[in-house]
């Protein structure tokens, strides 16, 4: 069923009674094609381009819980291609390309709204990496612009600049930058991927995966029962380690908590997206008013999904810092979801040295703003067994090599990425 | 005009008459108490509207009388302390109380916004994902932002909060949460027990629903009994009552967090005192005694002002003495509803009919509707009528079928009670189902802690004494606490039945979140889109993720999703339970941490020096450095830059570099074990020499570098750079503790005792003779380039001097105990004004490196090698040594790695900026031919030009190619000449000299 | 988080910083690249109980080895590192 | 040749001003007291050395070096645990300094100066443990933190020394906190930030008494 004002209008008079289910509810089949494990973004994503882009439908995506039970469902909802390093500037930027037509490729309103992403900075030698990195922005394409402090005070007045510890003096700003409506994406692309002809099977946990006498995969146990497939992509960030080890591989990967946090609706205050650039904090407002929030990550191993204290008063701590107007704007709710903190701090999407199964991973806390690309270029990759060209090196074996993409630069230590 | 308070009772409940207050919403004056909550003084005020919801905006009046409220939202206070979607059911009166309605325009009655109900039609949930598609471009400049202001509640203030916070911790054997019967008995018995008791109380006032429900506890009225244990636990020392105070959230082993609202009860916190206070609270056992919250029926009209929850009703009327109706009307599916009823009764109110979901009503009751003349209707509430002046007549469908109807100002509705379950489910737990309370109670409760009372489904007065005494005696115990806990208090059960009732099908909007104005239409409608899951539900359709997070929604919201998707509710499930179990101001969470005390501030022994001589300071991670001492008549920092390095090179000048990191490696093995963490050999360095040293990560990249001295046989003196002293420290700790346990050796941070200066230029010897014993030789011969030593100071002060130069020039550097680094500089300061000594700041020193080619953190960024930087040949090949290995892979080896070379421009006028790239020349810019960019610049005075060092592919194989710098951010572009980065000095015979 | 040190007693998690599981052994001099790749880069990742190294760098400064479940972040031993203090360690 | 003269000047002299400070309306219930010169001498005992350090630490101060987080203190000296086989040692100027001590420990211990690294206050009075609640995740109720206990731990996400010295006359706790000396101007705010509405006294000593 097509969406739009019509259409609602006329369910309107119809009391609503006539809708369809967003995604087909099915039984898993014997066997596909493909069968992506991961019911998330990048997994709903993934099966969209292959079913529309490389023509491959007859695919499975199988999520354990609900579809974006993960990260799709947990993250702070950034889109931006602001990266610094070869690499990823290109990644991103398809990604982001991906988004800007994302309503209309996919007949969902995923609420893209490009309403700026400015990175501030607070002492020259900042102003230097932000100057290096928006220089890479521009000669790969993207829109940058180093704003200094006069039109930072314009655009944001209610910053703290009169006392401030460390005072901003401008800041990196992708305009483009902005948010989307997290749900809103995975129920957009499954909505679309359903209708192309893709199987979407919630409450199925892979359990294990059938090789063949060569070793490799050719499909999936699950608590639904097995099933057959020619290639299985994994994407399930969050849980890379404990399925790639279910076909014996060990990654550079450590799974961390992030937490995020939200504060109650208000009336429009902020109206970017901003980071903090002397604490952690970073923030945009939702089209709801919810002030929407987070920093680093706590810092330690964990798949709990949840966090402690010393970070939530360090994130609060940076936003009071930089704008202390949100000291009675209470805090609502605070969740965590479990990153997979890569050893460079940037994602893996590779062949693995099991014939047939191919990784989809390490998105460390940014993997939200990559959903369209990495779609894309994952079902490139499963269409045609080769790394797409803006993918091209993220693949699982640059550790080895010593070919990292290090925009921090604080090396094999994932949680200080 | 002060208005009288029509609905306020002439006598009982717990305000103080003797103490008026006035207070204002919406710009009109009214009159309550203290003792009041600003919900109770508008009742008493006979107020019915105070909302409008937040996307139909409908009008709405106060639900509730406890931090469950969904409706009742107000923005508190005024200019920059207003605080939006503070509950007028928690917010304390105070005198001069302002408050206004929120999310209306342009007043509260005339909502034009209300526009949007005509169009309910269409804005059914998610209604917004299958539209504002077309044209594409509408959606930022068109759409979005009609619906961002049209969405939201209330207005923060937008200006600097003015108040201040604070956070504390505490620690405790039993941490209570909840003053109500289960909760003081907890306290009673833990506190007898001997432990360490904490109990946290949401509320002002001590009781929780002893306060309006009363009973009988001991022979004696509630009150009494909780004014004796009151008494009695206040003369145990180790007991502490916090009133005010939250319990939001439980974080692993045991630490929870709690917001105590320290003044919000007063207009603004008196001087030198918070408005609130968060409280990080150690305890080894938790007794959740935070009661339970009634839970709405969902039928048609359940919106209208002037429907209640039963409990709040009689909260209003037996607490506060404020009635929220004349006539009031029942509709109940339990036996607690009734009480609603006799505590009307009990203050004079009529009684227009109980409409009772269940056909078995007592005898007990019908008697008493029999005395009191109103009738008792088997049924259901299936509309209302009325609006935002109230309710007026309830339509009733009668269990035969029939309907009646029924005149009332105000419906008190009870749908059973659900436990607090949110603090046990915090730690991901889920709440079970229990049948004959049909309500979730705790399960999978974080380890420590335990619910008591009705937040663990026991409704009943003597259960709650019975299970928080219990509770709280076992928790003393586990603490190892085990005093005589003496007798728990007895009270008597109330019969508790129930038939559950969620939603009452029929016409008209029926809500089940009344804040996110979700309907039970809604509901249906996501379960026919598949949104099926709990949590697809509530991100559907908003249900439960409103200010109140869904306390008075969520099982009603989900019991209709079980109900139309043929499953039970516990098959259905809950949603998860996240922390703050009531939203938190943020600046709580930031306490003192904010404006310049968001970090701490770390200053130099010459700080205070320098400050007197008008130094312009700069951040260097948390410490102020001087970055360069400005004189009158200086245009500009470049010209004050500039003669502070021209005084250096043709004079002498003096630098504090005492925000380097310091470590002593002392022990037998200091030598063997700085041959492991740097990549060259420091066990043949000689006692009384430096040597520069560079650290990798174990990945092969670069670390740190510095200079490490050896003052004795088994005493070396490292240093690091200021930014990595702290990380280094703990690196060297895990070396020694963890990699190489074998070696003796012992390191201790001395950063903070040595204040340390380089002094530089070629009269530096001849300042120095000034200050250092006339018998310390000082010659080239006694004291080379390298050298390291103590020597004594004149005037009797021991120090040590390092021949290491940064500047490339003739220098030293000087250590003095930290207490003598201010003396140390008024000293060269005068010894020095013979030679025109000059104090340089962290610009000229950064400008002397330049010149010097000296790499410094733009180039050692994390993800440059020793090669890189031009230091590879000091990788020792004879030796292990962390970062080895890895240093050695392919891609690290490569021929095309962006490498360190130095840049000037072939226009000596032009300036050059850091960050701007390098292309070759005559290409196009673009991604292929990026091949590096510049990372630092500086004039140099001694070159008359801007200079700079860059990372550019295969720089050094390009000396005396001419690239071009690409810098389109800044939109310039311009050539350079790729060159030595080494441009003053290459021989090194001034520093040697 | 709280932490029982075992020279300090129990502290709260600010004063300790973390380093990562415990498990992979710095390969000895003279180890092939591919044996220090796999310790400097490859983890098992555990869901479930795990050891791991912390550092009380806000107390005693001492390099602690904690058995903590990542799942429930529950702790079940913490021994100080081999080379704590004065201890003597075999070469 | 100019005058060369070498006065002490401590991190707090600058911000550290004698007198009542915070809340007036009550009796002041903190007394905040800065030492401005003492020796401070870490002590590490060298591996396998740690019986020899303790045998040799006796002889020298007359009491045993502490093994846990305590401080000792013997007529001319205070010796504070610091973390595993190590200590600080505190005392009034001289008789404890660096060059005599490392002789007294050259087989057993290796010693750093760390008299001029750290501030010393002392904070006492009937809302000291208040006060210190803001700042110190310790629990310092008297059963938990009795006179002579020691604790290296954090303020500030500094590290601290902190300790219980002896009640005061009047009954009062007293707890002694040393703190880095490039901190110790951002530490003091915060002290006062903390106790201000308790109502502050401040002074200082020249000399550790």
């Amino acid at each position: 069923m097509r969406y739009s004002i019509f259409s609602l209008a006329r369910a309107a008079f119809s009391g609503h009674k006539n809708w369809q289910r967003t995604w087909r509810d099915v039984s898993p089949k014997d066997h596909y094609d493909v069968v992506i494990i991961g019911g998330g973004g990048h997994g709903l994503a993934t099966a969209w381009f292959l079913a529309s882009e490389y023509g491959i439908s007859n695919v499975a995506v199988l999520e354990k819980g609900w579809i974006g039970s993960g990260n799709a469902g947990r993250n702070t909802t950034i889109i931006r291609s602001n990266y610094g390093l070869p690499g990823n500037t290109g990644f991103y930027e398809l990604s982001m390309k991906l988004w800007e037509r994302m309503e209309q490729d996919l007949n969902y309103n995923t609420m893209v709204s490009q309403r700026g992403v400015i990175n501030l900075y607070h002492s020259d030698a900042q102003r230097d990496a932000y100057a290096r990195r928006g220089n890479t922005m521009r000669i790969n394409g993207i829109d940058a612009e180093l704003l200094d402090l006069a039109a930072v005070k314009k655009m944001m007045p209610f910053l703290n600049f009169d006392n401030a510890r460390f005072p901003v003096q401008g800041g990196l700003l992708q305009r483009r930058g902005g948010t989307a409506r997290h749900d809103a994406v995975v129920w957009g692309y499954a909505h679309a991927a359903s209708a192309l002809g893709v199987d979407i099977i919630q409450n199925c946990e892979v359990t294990g995966f059938s090789r063949d006498a060569t070793g490799r995969v050719t499909g999936v146990e699950t608590s639904r029962g097995t099933i057959g497939a020619g290639k299985v992509g994994m994407a399930v960030a969050g849980s890379s380690s404990r399925v790639a080890a279910m076909a014996g591989l060990r990654l550079p990967i450590e799974s961390h908590v992030l937490q995020a946090f939200v504060s109650e609706a208000i009336k429009p205050l902020i109206p970017n997206v901003m980071t903090f650039g002397a604490g952690h904090f970073y923030v945009s407002q939702s089209d709801k008013g919810g002030l929407v929030f987070g920093g680093d990550i706590d810092g330690y191993n964990s798949y709990a999904q949840r966090g402690n204290m010393p970070v939530m008063e360090d994130v609060c701590e940076g936003g009071m810092a930089l704008m202390p107007m949100i000291g009675r704007v209470r805090l609502l709710r605070q969740w965590g979801g479990i990153m997979d903190m890569s050893m460079d701090g940037s994602p893996i999407i590779d062949r693995t040295p099991v014939d047939g199964l191919y990784l989809n991973a390490g998105w460390c806390y940014g993997g939200f703003k990559a959903t369209p690309g990495s779609g894309l270029v994952f079902a490139h990759l499963l269409a045609r067994d080769e790394l797409h060209k803006e993918a091209a090196r993220f693949r699982l074996d640059r550790f080895r090599r010593g070919a990292m993409i290090d925009e921090k630069g604080v090396g094999a230590q994932p949680n200080l990425h | 005009m002060i208005t009288s308070q029509p609905n306020r009772l002439a006598s009982g409940g717990l305000i103080d008459r003797s103490a008026p207050l006035n207070f204002r919403f919406d710009g009109k004056t009214f009159a309550g108490f203290q003792g009041d909550t600003l919900a109770s003084a508008l009742i008493a005020n006979g107020v019915k509207l105070v909302g409008r919801s937040f996307k139909y905006h409908r009008p709405r009046g106060i639900l509730t009388a406890g931090s469950e409220e969904p409706n009742a939202l107000v923005e508190l206070r005024t200019g920059a302390r207003r605080e939006p979607n503070t509950k007028a059911t928690t917010a304390e009166l105070y005198d001069g109380l302002e408050a206004a309605s929120q999310n209306r325009w342009p007043s509260l009655r005339h909502d034009l916004m209300a526009v949007n109900q005509l169009f309910a039609s269409i804005f059914v949930a998610g209604f917004y994902y299958k539209t504002f598609m077309w044209p594409a471009k509408f959606w930022e400049a068109v759409y979005e932002p009609a619906i961002r202001r049209a969405a939201g509640l209330g207005r923060a203030a937008g200006a600097a909060d003015p108040d201040h916070y604070d956070k504390a911790w505490a620690h405790c054997d039993v941490l209570i949460a909840g003053s109500g019967p289960a909760g003081l008995a907890a306290a009673l018995a833990a506190g007898r027990s001997g432990a360490r008791v904490i109990l946290c109380e949401e509320d002002f006032l001590l009781g929780g629903r002893l306060l309006a429900d009363g009973g009988t506890i001991d022979g004696m009225p509630a009150a009494e009994w909780v004014s004796r244990t009151l008494a009695e636990l206040a003369t145990l020392p180790d007991v502490r009552i916090m009133n005010r105070t939250t319990l939001f959230g439980v974080y692993d082993g045991g630490t929870y967090g709690a917001i105590e609202r320290v003044n919000d009860h007063l207009p603004s916190p008196p001087e030198h005192q918070v408005r609130q206070r968060l409280w990080r609270i150690v305890a080894k056992r938790c007794v959740v005694a935070a009661g339970a919250i009634e839970r709405p029926i969902v039928f048609a009209g359940n919106d209208t002002p002037g429907v209640m929850m039963a409990s709040a009703m009689r909260t209003y009327v037996a607490r506060y003495s404020a009635t929220p109706a004349k006539r009031i009307a029942l509709f109940t599916n339990n036996e607690d509803g009734w009480r609603t009823v006799e505590a009307a009764l009990g203050a004079g109110l009529q009684i227009a009919a109980v409409v009772d979901a269940r056909p078995d009503v007592s005898a007990a009751h019908r008697a008493l509707a029999a005395k009191a003349g109103f009738a008792v209707l088997n049924g259901f509430v299936s509309g209302v009528d009325g609006g935002k002046d109230g309710v007026k007549k309830i339509s009733i469908s009668l269990a035969g079928g029939a309907r009646a109807e029924v005149e009332t100002d105000g419906l008190a509705v009870s749908g059973g009670w659900n436990p607090a379950v949110g603090l046990t489910s915090y730690h991901r737990g889920r709440p079970k189902w229990q049948d004959d309370i049909s309500a979730f109670v705790p399960d999978g409760a974080p380890p420590g802690m335990e619910a008591a009372g009705a937040a663990n489904g026991a409704f009943g007065l003597g259960a709650c004494l019975r299970q928080g005494f219990a509770a709280g005696a076992a928790a003393a115990q586990s603490a190892g606490r085990d005093g005589n806990a003496g007798a728990p208090p007895v009270a008597d059960d109330e019969a508790f039945s129930l038939t559950p009732l969620w939603h009452v099908a029929g016409k008209g909007k029926a809500f089940v979140d009344y804040q996110h104005d979700v309907t039970a239409a809604d509901i249906e409608l996501a379960q026919r889109e598949g949104f099926e899951s709990v949590e697809h539900l509530k991100r559907y359709t908003t249900l439960g993720m409103a200010t109140d997070q869904g306390k008075t929604s969520n099982v009603a919201g989900l019991a209709i999703m079980a109900a139309v998707s043929g499953k039970s509710i516990p098959e259905t499930g809950t949603t998860i339970y996240r922390p703050p179990y009531v939203p938190v101001a943020i600046g709580a969470f930031a306490g003192q941490h904010r404006d310049e005390n968001f970090h701490a501030t770390r200053l130099t022994p010459s700080h205070h020096w320098a400050a007197e001589q008008g130094a312009v300071f700069v951040d260097t991670g948390l410490w102020k450095r001087a970055q360069w001492y400005p004189r009158a008549g200086e245009k500009d920092w470049l010209e004050t830059v500039i003669r502070e390095v021209k005084a250096v090179r043709g004079g002498v000048g003096f630098c504090d570099v005492s925000t380097l990191g310091k470590i002593d490696v002392h022990g037998p093995d200091a030598g063997a074990f700085l041959d492991r963490v740097y990549i060259n050999t420091f066990s043949n360095l000689a006692v009384g020499k430096a040597r520069y040293g560079l650290m990798l990560r174990e990945d092969g990249m670069v670390y740190d570098d510095g200079t490490t001295s050896r003052l004795a046989e088994d005493h070396y003196f490292l240093t690091t750079t200021t930014a990595k002293a702290g990380p280094v420290m703990q690196h060297l700790e895990f070396c020694r503790q963890v990699l190489f346990p074998e070696l003796n050796v012992q390191l201790t941070s001395v950063s903070d005792q040595w204040a340390q200066f380089s002094i530089a230029g070629p009269k530096t010897r001849d300042l120095l003779r000034e200050i250092v014993d006339p018998a310390e030789d000082l010659s080239n011969e006694a004291f080379p380039f390298m050298g390291a030593r103590k020597v004594s100071l004149r005037g009797g002060i021991g120090a040590r001097l390092f021949r290491i130069s940064f500047s490339g020039e003739m220098a030293f550097e000087i250590s003095v105990p930290a207490r003598y680094g201010d003396a140390l500089v008024r000293n060269l300061m005068l010894a020095g004004k013979q030679f025109g000594v000059t104090p340089y700041g962290t610009e000229a020193l950064g400008v002397m490196r330049i010149e010097k080619g000296h790499v410094a953190g733009p180039e050692l960024n994390g993800t440059t090698t020793a090669a890189d930087l031009g230091l590879g040949k000091m990788m020792s090949t004879r030796k292990d040594f962390i970062g080895r290995v890895m240093a050695g892979r392919e891609a690290l080896a490569a021929r095309d790695r962006q490498v360190v070379v130095g840049i000037k421009a072939t226009d000596s006028a032009r300036r050059l900026r850091s960050g701007a790239h390098v292309i070759p020349k005559g290409e196009i810019p673009g991604p292929a031919n990026d091949q590096g960019y510049i990372t630092s610049v500086c004039f140099s005075p001694t070159l008359d030009q801007w200079i700079g060092l860059a990372l550019v592919e295969r720089g050094r194989d390009r000396i005396g190619e001419i690239v071009h710098a690409h810098d389109p951010l800044r939109g310039e572009d311009y050539d350079v000449e790729l060159c030595n980065p080494v441009f003053y000095d290459p021989d090194g015979g001034r520093q040697r000299g | 988080m709280r932490i029982v040190c075992p020279f300090c007693g129990e502290r709260e998690l600010g004063e300790f910083t973390y380093l990562g599981d415990a498990k992979p052994v710095r390969p000895a001099a003279g180890a092939s690249e591919d044996e220090v790749f796999d310790y400097v880069y490859l983890r098992d990742n555990i869901a479930g109980a795990m050891s791991e190294y912390w550092y009380h760098g806000g107390g005693c400064r001492a390099w602690l080895k904690i058995t903590r479940n990542t799942l429930t972040h529950e702790i079940s031993s913490v021994e100080p590192a081999a080379g704590v203090g004065a201890r003597q360690v075999a070469r | 040749m100019a005058e060369i003269s070498w006065i002490s000047r401590g991190p707090l002299e600058h911000v550290l001003v004698v007198g009542a400070y915070g809340a007036r309306d009550v009796a002041p219930g903190i007394s905040l007291t800065e030492v401005r010169n003492f020796d401070l001498i870490q002590v590490m005992a060298r591996r396998g050395k740690g019986a020899e350090l303790a045998n040799a630490a006796k002889a020298r101060f007359g009491v045993a070096a502490p093994d846990a987080p305590k401080a000792v203190s013997a007529s001319d000296v205070t010796l504070i645990w610091s973390g595993p086989d190590q200590f600080l040692v505190l005392s009034k100027g001289g008789k404890h300094a660096i060059d005599i001590l490392s002789q007294a420990f050259s087989q057993s211990a290796s010693l750093s100066d760390q008299s001029h690294a750290r501030a010393l206050i002392s904070v006492t009075g009937a809302k000291a443990r208040a006060m210190l609640a803001k700042l110190s995740s310790l629990d310092l109720h008297p059963a938990s933190f009795p006179i002579g206990a020691a604790a290296a731990t954090s303020i500030d996400h500094t590290g601290v020394n902190l300790w219980r010295g002896n009640d005061r006359p009047d009954g009062q706790p007293v707890f002694n906190l040393l703190v880095f000396a490039s901190f110790a101007v951002s530490l003091w705010h915060t002290m006062l930030d903390a106790a201000a509405e308790y109502g502050v006294d401040i002074g200082f000593l020249e000399e550790l008494a």
